[in-house]
């Protein structure tokens, strides 16, 4: 009998608390969404069951000695787990688009206003009572409009490691909602005369100029931003493993499977840190309205900035092509796709909407490092 | 510290990193434009858009459903220009 | 000269002693057991191979700053390694039979109580001089009537670091010894008649169920036995990546590459184990007896929980299912429908097998728990 | 600590051990029995052994040839039911 | 404006440094070799952009808390990376040549005084004011004589770290040499006569000898050459692996994803040895250097010894072969089959040269063990 | 330490490495062909260059290029012997 008191009182039953269950139920929320939603369920699975791991009384997961501690300041205390998903990210990147139409990178800078209002917005909200946010905090809560899932945890795990969980949820799952948040923005700002304009077929890009991209691309940033050299430079890393064309086996290994054994980590890591403590806080609501409120603004910013290009321009082009500036690739560029079809079915837009799309990859993490460079 | 203070350091944040922003990219504008002029240097040419034959085709990191969209999308494209 | 000397001097033959030449038998015996019998050589032939490079002299490949010291310090001794490849397992893992007749999952937990009496057995050991078992040592001696390779190191590894290479090598022998144990037990046990009851179709599964399936383990784990959350909680990860169907590059991974650099790693580390100071010892042949004796009571439990299931039931259940209730997934499957094959030529039990099959992993999984609960 | 003293835990931790296999795996009975009615709320039905297709059959953790028998094995269930 | 100055100077323009411009040029040169040469493409791309990143200014990717620094540390700092490396070249290496015709072992054998002379030439080199070579120094360079990547970098994080990235730079960009480096000593030290000796076809060889064989080289090390057990236990685990038939998925992820994994990482840390003040030095000028004179002197060796023997032998012996014997592989065995043809045309000695080519590895590694053992 | 005394040291090393090497790789000579005889007792036997069949053939850690190379010499060899 003592021992099967002993045993129930090891229960989780007889150790639950409320707070411990919301976050649980958070969790199979996250795995609704990416099971039955099809939201980014290569992370938001790994995230919604990490949440769920570290949330069960007694086991422990998340304290010293458990698994997802050690997963946690294994891969994301040390960055190394964004990084490498960085590097095989830039394996699966194809920068031809860009690299034939160099303009569109202005599409990728002006998204990244999202980003840097949202920071003035996050600091706005300390004149609420309960909020008191710090620079860093602000900074890392405004990445989430880079809509760059491993640069947000890179950057948050840099400046502010407690909001991590609920900074990288927030955008994962606006990520996901690319196709709900943007299209009425995007209508909303442009014309239906605007949204039917055709643009030039995009010239052939040779193999030198592929396999010198991330090369430039690097030495921009080892001149003007070395802050920001561990992202773009894992990145470019891989984007010439894969245009080198000489070590096919790496390139293959990183874009397949060394991105998913990374993959799944981070995302336990991640949910590892949806503690009922750390997330059920008035600052976690403020984490996913300013979140929606980056993704608005970085698709405005978007998309007026092809406007203004269109005016100035002799070569015709879509506003629409400048909400993909927001990156969410390649979701953003086939929403743009979508939104185009609809004003004009014989206008495919997606290629060139792949150029803003990567642009503002690189947009995010050179924000990215201007924000480690003045606020760390 | 004041909220007003933090206010002003993050409006001048603001400013910087979207001057940052666009001075970097801007400069990588340039920098692509030269690049295409020095790689002009008769090299053989691919199509910006033919996805290189992968020894996985199927594993690319973004969903299946994704890829067949695209694929579909480009030679919806090519038909019709 | 002088030079040959010292080099004489750092040779094995100058430094071999007779237990570490002893103990380099075993690992050779061990190697010809997995290559020559192909006795589960997946784990067998890294352990093997282990042992060996742990006893060469010299070399000190198993103290401070040697390989095998890492790979045991990172990966057993944190707990990270069997639960990689407990997810792995739970990935490759097709619950359908159980769902379609839970009522099997009483064949798993009976199959248990091999690990229950031998715990008392390793106790009784301690009348016989020159054993002194602890509550500790006890238990993780007996979860080698788990059946259950990761559960099994896991258990040891938590419990009694010091007796894990010789209950490691245990649980991998029987379990590939089960072909020849568990058959005269089982026929011995039931009658021909019994063995020749077939047994109905079993129901076709959704899709749905087999989604919610580990996620309600997870649920009831986390309700009433969270000291088993890790290894449940990965098995069950792993099973849900399988049947969310909308991660299958990180679930393939984790079935194929994940697993099978974790199991290079694990059975170095293991055999990194069998040093001789720590292997040739009275306990190792206690452990060795003691786990024989734990999967003969695991079959002799299943067989006579399903005879009683079988009278008691309307549906017919013939007992020689009974004996998958240990796991040792997939071969005591292969073993019932082989020995019912002999009663009965068109009665084929595999399928029905595999619901107590997969029954015992979590069976010895909740058995791990509660001793976790009770005695750590 | 004294054998018997050892040995009384034991056989404690036997009985608690095998009421609490038994509990949590009855519970799971009734929760599989809920679910299944729960999920039979009109959803597309597999067959239980159909192994669904993979990217890479061949390499499923268990040995092929273990693979291999229990294929055989179904086919014939199969062809004798 | 505060803001923008701040950011200056956080660029990399106001802190770049000579010594440091001059390494990133090292680096892209290291690219240029792989990529447009492809000299080793495999190491030379990590390691090349490793050198880049490991030299941008305000990054810090190689001090405490950078990406290259945990690599680094973990990988080759604890030896590792090479040793999983080693595991998979073993995987990928048959012996059936070298079993067939177990003489050539003694070419594997001469070829070694490439690395013993060069030892004696660093302490020589000590005479130049500037050089001050110890022991260890001059063994951790010498073994760049044993053209074998990994064996290098394991002995030079044992022996002399500091050296590293020079070491493992040399090694593998005179293994890409190899095609220019051994045809005129080659062709200098044989005649025509000699280099068109056709050799007889080598007998077949039992699956039964295969698996044995890596045994029987660990059982030698293990009784004679301890030291060598890290390095030789890992390559003959590999091999045995592959042999043994029964465990494919292993012996496959070894060869492929975990070589890849490690390769990547390993080139990265490499690199992130070339930092300014380390390689910018005198001695790097001594190592490559030596590291050329090396290669001279052990493929020399090995010619010599192959004209030795067959003089001495009834079976006629193509002195060519002997070159293979630094290892290199399989570029030293195509580089004798191609100088062979020259000079006979009908003479194919490709497979004759694998035997002495894979003997080379095993040479090597042995030097490396006398090296540990007698230096350390 | 004096240059001259770590001369003597490199030439004894030199000396004792090659004794060495050659001491190990002549007993693994003899190992080998005692081995050869060993299994010479009645073993299927296999062509020593035929590589066996490989689940990923395409990635065996030499460039493909050297493989190719490989081949086609052994084919040439096969032809003309
Ligand atoms: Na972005
Ligand atoms: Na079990
Ligand atoms: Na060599």
């Amino acid at each position: 009998m003592e021992g099967l008191l002993n045993l129930w009182q090891a229960t989780g039953v007889a150790n639950l608390s409320f707070p411990a269950l919301s976050m649980i139920a958070v969790g199979c929320g996250l795995l609704y969404l990416a099971i039955a939603k099809k939201f980014e369920p290569l992370l938001l699975v790994p995230i919604g069951f990490g949440a769920i791991l570290t949330n069960i009384p007694v086991a422990a997961l998340s304290e010293p000695g458990g698994l997802l501690y050690y997963v946690y300041y294994i891969g994301i205390d040390s960055g190394i787990f964004p990084l490498l998903i960085f590097m095989g990210v830039g394996a699966l990147t194809d920068f031809s688009a860009l690299i034939a139409n160099p303009r569109m990178l202005l599409l990728g800078a002006a998204a990244q206003f999202g980003i840097f209002a949202t920071l003035f917005g996050a600091i706005l909200l300390n004149f609420i009572p309960g909020f008191e946010f710090t620079l860093q905090d602000a900074s890392a809560i405004a990445i989430i409009g880079g809509a760059d899932g491993p640069t947000a945890i890179f950057l948050a795990s840099k400046l502010s490691p407690e909001l991590l969980g609920a900074i990288a949820v927030a955008a994962y799952s606006y990520m996901a909602l690319v196709p709900i948040i943007q299209p009425p923005i995007m209508r909303w700002l442009t014309s239906d005369e605007e949204r039917s304009i055709a643009m030039p077929q995009l010239r052939a890009v040779s193999k030198r100029e592929k396999i010198l991209f991330p090369l430039m691309v690097l030495a921009l940033t080892l001149l003007f931003l070395p802050a920001a050299a561990p992202l773009v430079g894992m990145f470019c890393l891989g984007n010439l493993m894969r245009e080198s064309g000489v070590v096919d086996r790496l390139s293959n290994t990183a874009q397949n499977e060394l991105i998913n054994i990374t993959t799944i980590f981070l995302g336990l890591a991640v949910g590892s840190k949806l503690a009922a403590d750390q997330f059920l806080t008035v600052e976690t609501l403020g984490i996913l309205v300013l979140g929606a409120l980056a993704f608005s603004i970085g698709t405005a910013s978007g998309v007026y900035m092809a406007k203004i290009m269109n005016r100035v321009s002799s070569n015709p082009i879509n506003p629409l092509v400048g909400a993909a500036g927001v990156s969410a690739v390649p979701m953003a560029a086939r929403v743009v796709n979508k939104v185009g079809l609809e004003s004009n079915p014989h206008n495919f837009l997606l290629m060139h909407a792949m150029g803003p799309n990567v642009a503002g990859v690189l947009g995010s993490a050179v924000a990215a490092g201007i924000l480690l460079a003045l606020v760390n | 510290m004041e909220i007003s203070e933090l206010l002003a350091q993050a409006a001048n944040l603001m400013l910087t990193g979207m001057v940052g922003v666009f001075l970097f990219l801007s400069i990588l504008i340039f920098a692509v434009k030269a690049l295409s002029k020095f790689a002009a240097t008769g090299q053989e040419l691919e199509q910006p858009n033919v996805k290189k034959p992968s020894a996985k085709p199927t594993s690319t990191g973004v969903p299946a459903a994704h890829i067949a969209a695209i694929s579909a999308a480009v030679s919806q494209f090519r038909q019709n220009n």
